[in-house]
């Protein structure tokens, strides 16, 4: 069969028309999921080996990162894998609602995270713990979404972080309309140009806020990063229930640049989101990125995946594991020593039991939070709900329950 | 494509099984997709999981691929294929994974599920059924706890349900998908799996009429009407006030829209006092509408004002007040005091 | 991008002008836009051809393309760029066609823009305009005549108002820009352009506050309560009940949620009786609503039930129709006999 | 600047960051417009010079066409302008409350229309009278839309046609699901095939339901053809306010041909056309086809293009009129002669005569039509309402005028 490049422009045969189908979709993609290798134009800066490949067009983009930085992505990456274990052991304690694991996913994360400068803004959807972390939001601020304490706890604005978006694909327009802001207000144009970064799933890209998130950064140059983790599952349902076409290759039908990154190779990560956003800075924009990952654990901690999928598949990527990889590199390139590993995982320990404390501590929201901020300006209608609502509770502590 | 064969294994020895709401609702789907081979399911994670609460659990497996479609992950595409699909004579079943996730198809479900069959003077027929899991008080993030519903009675052209019961899951799902005109189903979704609420489903019973509310409790001192999950606060208050020597009657609605209200009339009538329960917000809501109405209809009966129980006006708060914002058997006992002493 | 510079052959020599409604938008959002820079208009058609109402006409040429923006044809786009706008500080004021379309948009507005602020516990204001266009009695094609602000007067964290003179017009898109939430503002959109309504105003006056209710008929024997289109039917139809010595009362709402009953309350004590109007269906809507408070807070005032004169239950029909679907005068003094009778 | 080919796989540089922006996609889409000419990869049959075209791909879908069929279409093309332009004249007069007219589009129409099969179904937008006219729609059926007495009057199964859909890009998902049911009913395989066809703009492109409906088609194989009449506006906005790209070449990113044919040439978008629901027949569907073509006159009558574009542009189209070229092949051809030109002249007169008679004539519906048909199955509430609002009718009738 042809290949997609050519679909854009037919060549019907001269003769009859075509009186079998071709090979299904399904069957092209099974072909090249099958590899579960991200295909040919897959960027990589280091291997599951980890053996650092050259690449003449990102090297220059990761010049700075020596074994140092290499060391700080590597720590970064365990501590969030740590405090993500934590808040999947918390769920199961009763102490959280729900949990949201990032499990092989910390490479993506942390590797676009660590791209971003301060004046930059992300737009994270519900899993981004690790972009959190690398935004200064403490790891703690994030529980209380899933503690059901509250809905979003940081300062998006001191973090260059918005808060979490569960509606799947809301964000993406949001992020793009925040881009515009960015461009109308001139911050775009030079080095010190400004961006915004937009995480979302493989899943999500079906969504039309999605499509016009497309459309409209496309037309108005809008300095925007559109970062797909392509994690192989919305839930239940593998990649090509989304799409025939690697999702990268969406950008080509809207004009701006796709890229398909190893989404476990947290240097390519960096390299990579690190020239998206400076073409968004130079006033280039949009930029697809698609980071090729996995999601190593359920869904959600509600989430049962051994209903719809094969041990078989996890085994393969365990093998690309992201951690794993930065860690045989710096053993090997004697980038760091066991002590260093060592220190890592005490940290992580740390960070860890830190969490644990302040979760188990953490007081309920007083019930007149329900009505608090609905509106920034009152609502005398709200209010009188509010008065009734907090008298009727007070009637119980007079009288005692009924 | 596998054939639509149903396992015999499944089959039920007598016709009579001790159901949850959520299993009664799979067995409903089940014996309509048996009944009518133009029935499809669709939407995310119906069909290997079953769906994330398993309500569809197995009917792929049964029913094969293409009556039984995981799709895109999209809402509008899900409501707008449906709409096609019907036009096309399928009867889909759609499911909204959480209710906070049907706004992306809200233009779908007003703009062409509910008027085609006007537009075309009765041409078109959609008989679109939208399964929509609502309701809150199980303890999840955003979006996962809302009630809806009054958004979609307000809506011409569509008709909104709610089961608040084994046997009403497993025959109302069935009479929506039979019914010609689209549904949206309103499924309460923190009582799926509830235990307490099981009760034996005669498969072979008469059920009553859809579009029909039930008087589940009878008493005369003042009435109470709920639906969905709310008509299990309501039986609750009922029994709890039933000690005080107060005797409530309960009417669950069962249809949203339209509204079936001649049995809360004829209860107003006698007991001269209503008091309407609901998760939902309050403001421009069925609870409203249903005040508007009795206070016309039994302007001569009311010995109070209708009084409502309800979500408040805020959007659905963090999931460790949610005790506070559903309505509980204490606030309903609250109004029903107030109503008494009105 | 041009600058925002204001050209000075349109400036008026008194600060009153005599204004038709669509105009005294038109010079509001002007105001409003030169007032603060972070004002940003945006919407299909609303650049070059000045929206198809022409209420945006001039405004890209005076304050240039990165002001006044002519979007890619999508609603849900338009909405969920405003909130990211929003999000970055600036006031955007979103133009939706006619309220047929505002639908696609639904869901950005129910899920980001009604909840943000709430959601981050105040951290994010979204003081987002969106004015809607609406309501019938143009003659026109499907989905270009419809009232569906029920709907959004449901979802809390919105702010819904409506105006019905030009004084208002000028005033409330002004202050609805400063408002920091967001804000669904109604345009009565046959209204726009009425010589009959044309009206003085003085924009160096005191404007009202914008969420307060206004009695603008005084009378004694019944009130009645509309708002945005209907409150001409209404005083029209008090005039003519003045001839048959019947004392209408008429309120215009203007602020549909959060709702101002207090003077509706107070009216009603006064005359016991009271009719509200909307061309909106009547199921589980803000007439109903209304309905629903007033029968509390006044139950032993009411001499006979709140009636409702109201759109039917039905989509909006042909527009050939469409002088049976609307309230009018006379269906209004039915209602009033009806009440009056009761 | 590179072209959007290569955007897809970009290539940074190995030194410094850009430094300035590129052109702006809008320049560069100016100039792709400033020809007005759509591009090279345009599929053309006859150009405006009343040439035919050889194309190895595309006659063999036209072997048919000799010079009767070619006749056919032109009177087809000239029986829908003239009554075209009576829609227009009646609205002026008061008759009709709006028209949509499709000047300029009648090749787009009859070609694409011609093409479908009485089996196939077509999902208009709301300018698709060419089409009606195809599908046997009576051109009188259509006037009670714009009348004001009906939302929508013909057999949609009968016709194989849809109502019309007002609500920008709705349709597209509904097509996608009506050509899935073909597929789950095994109507789709060989010559014998059913096939979908669904018209929108090029403004419906941004909508999110034209991306879900691409999304669905390609995911589950679904016979449906997209026919996007570029006709370079959406009221007031130009194509380039939607897209960076030309239209056609949205489907690279799903997976799926993108084509653009000449839509003022009915010959290249008969084939076209033909071709593409011959894929879909046989399993090898969805196809978009961007048909490049004008809208010569105003958006609606209540339209006033003056406002946002200039006459030049109006011109060099006018040199490109759909039916001219037609006429002057004929002539040219000696495949038809001056009597056939006055015939057809004369039929089109008298279909636009029989129209406004009926037009003239139309009677008002029955205020009992409000309430019909808003269900399938009765609603008593409803039935209230009808009750209660006849009596108040019958009351006037009684009583007279209060
Ligand atoms: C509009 C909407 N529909 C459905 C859901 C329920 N839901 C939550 S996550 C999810 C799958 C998302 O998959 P993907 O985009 O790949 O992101 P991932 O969870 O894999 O990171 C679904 C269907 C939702 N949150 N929002
Ligand atoms: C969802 C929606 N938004 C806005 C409109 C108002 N509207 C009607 S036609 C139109 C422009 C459509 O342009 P295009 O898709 O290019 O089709 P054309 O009219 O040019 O055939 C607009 C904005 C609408 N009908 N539906
Ligand atoms: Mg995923
Ligand atoms: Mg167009």
């Amino acid at each position: 069969m042809s290949s997609p490049e050519q679909w854009t422009r037919p060549e019907p045969g001269a003769g009859p028309a075509a009186t079998a189908a071709e090979p299904t979709p399904e069957q092209v993609i099974a072909g090249l999921r099958a590899t579960t290798e991200g295909g040919a134009e897959l960027t990589q800066l280091l291997n599951p080996e980890g053996e650092r490949l050259a690449s003449a067009h990102f090297d220059p983009y990761v010049s700075d990162i020596d074994a140092e930085a290499l060391r700080g992505l590597y720590r970064d990456m365990v501590l969030v894998r740590r405090a993500d274990r934590e808040g999947n052991a918390m769920q199961r304690q009763g102490q959280l609602g729900i949990w949201v694991p990032l499990l092989g996913q910390e490479a993506a994360q942390i590797g676009s995270g660590r791209a971003l400068r301060p004046t930059d803004m992300a737009f994270p959807s519900y899993r981004e713990h690790g972009v959190a972390y690398t935004r200064g939001v403490d790891f703690k601020e994030l529980l209380g979404i899933f503690r059901g304490t509250d809905h979003s706890g940081w300062d998006f604005q001191a973090h260059g972080f918005h808060p979490y978006t569960i509606v799947i694909g809301n964000q993406v327009l949001n992020a793009t309309g925040y881009a515009m802001g960015q461009k109308f207000e001139g911050k775009v144009g030079d080095d010190d140009g400004e961006a915004t970064i937009v995480y979302f799933g493989d899943g999500a890209t079906s969504q039309g806020d999605v499509h016009e998130g497309f459309v409209w950064s496309a037309v108005y140059d809008a300095p925007v990063v559109f970062f797909c983790q392509n994690n192989q599952w919305a839930i239940s349902e593998p990649t090509e229930r989304q799409s025939r076409l690697p999702l990268y290759q969406r950008a080509r039908g809207y004009g701006f640049p796709g890229i398909r990154v190893d989404g476990n190779d947290v240097l390519a990560c960096l390299a990579v989101t690190r020239w998206a956003l400076d073409e968004c800075r130079h006033g280039n924009g949009p930029v697809l990125i698609e980071a090729f990952t996995y999601r190593m654990d359920a869904h959600t901690t509600t989430d049962d995946p051994t209903r719809y999928r094969l041990s078989d598949e996890l085994e393969v990527w365990k093998h690309k594991d992201p951690i794993e990889r930065v860690r045989v590199h710096l053993a090997r390139t004697g980038g760091a020593d066991q002590e260093f590993f060592d220190q890592v995982q005490a940290d992580a320990d740390a960070f860890a039991a830190d969490l644990r404390d302040f979760c188990f501590n953490m007081p309920d929201p007083p019930p007149e939070r329900i009505f608090a901020n609905v509106y920034a300006e009152p609502s005398p209608v709200l209010e009188a709900q509010q008065r009734e609502h907090l008298a009727y509770l007070a009637g119980f502590a007079e009288g005692g329950e009924r | 494509m596998a054939a639509p064969v149903r396992s015999t294994a499944d089959q039920p020895t007598s016709s009579v099984q001790n159901l949850t709401i959520g299993k009664a609702l799979n067995l409903g789907l089940r014996a309509a997709m048996e009944a009518d081979d133009k029935v499809l399911v669709l939407g995310e994670d119906v069909g290997k999981l079953g769906g994330v609460f398993r309500i569809t659990d197995g009917l792929q497996k049964d029913f094969g691929e293409q009556r039984v479609l995981d799709t895109p992950l999209a809402e509008s595409g899900i409501i707008g294929t449906a709409v096609g699909l019907a036009v096309r004579g399928f009867r889909p079943v759609c499911e909204i994974q959480f209710e906070g996730f049907i706004f992306p198809g809200f233009d779908q479900i007003s703009s062409q599920l509910a008027k085609l069959h006007y537009r075309t003077q009765g041409g078109i027929k959609v008989p679109v059924v939208i399964r929509v899991p609502y309701g809150g008080g199980i303890g999840a993030v955003e979006h996962h706890s809302e009630s809806p519903e009054s958004l979609f009675a307000h809506i011409a052209g569509l008709k909104v349900v709610s089961c608040a019961n084994p046997v009403d899951a497993y025959w109302m799902i069935q009479q929506a998908i039979r019914c010609d005109d689209p549904v949206l189903f309103f499924e309460p979704k923190r009582l799926y799996h509830s235990g307490a609420l099981k009760a034996p489903v005669d498969t072979a019973a008469e059920p009553d009429p859809l579009f029909a509310s039930r008087t589940v409790r009878q008493g005369s001192t003042a009435t109470l009407v709920a639906y969905g999950p709310s008509v299990k606060v309501c039986l609750d208050a009922a029994t709890a006030a039933a000690e005080d020597d107060l005797s409530l009657e309960v009417i669950d609605l069962r249809t949203l829209s339209p509204l079936d209200l001649e049995p809360v009339f004829e209860s107003v009538r006698r007991t001269g006092r209503l008091i309407t329960v609901s998760e939902a917000p309050s403001e421009s809501s069925i609870t409203s509408e249903i005040a508007a109405r009795v206070q016309q209809e039994c302007f001569y009966s009311l010995e109070s004002p209708v009084l409502r129980v309800t979500g408040f006006d805020t959007p659905y708060p963090p999931s460790k007040l949610e005790e506070h914002y559903l309505p509980d058997l204490d606030r309903v006992l609250h109004a029903v005091d107030r109503a008494l002493a009105w």
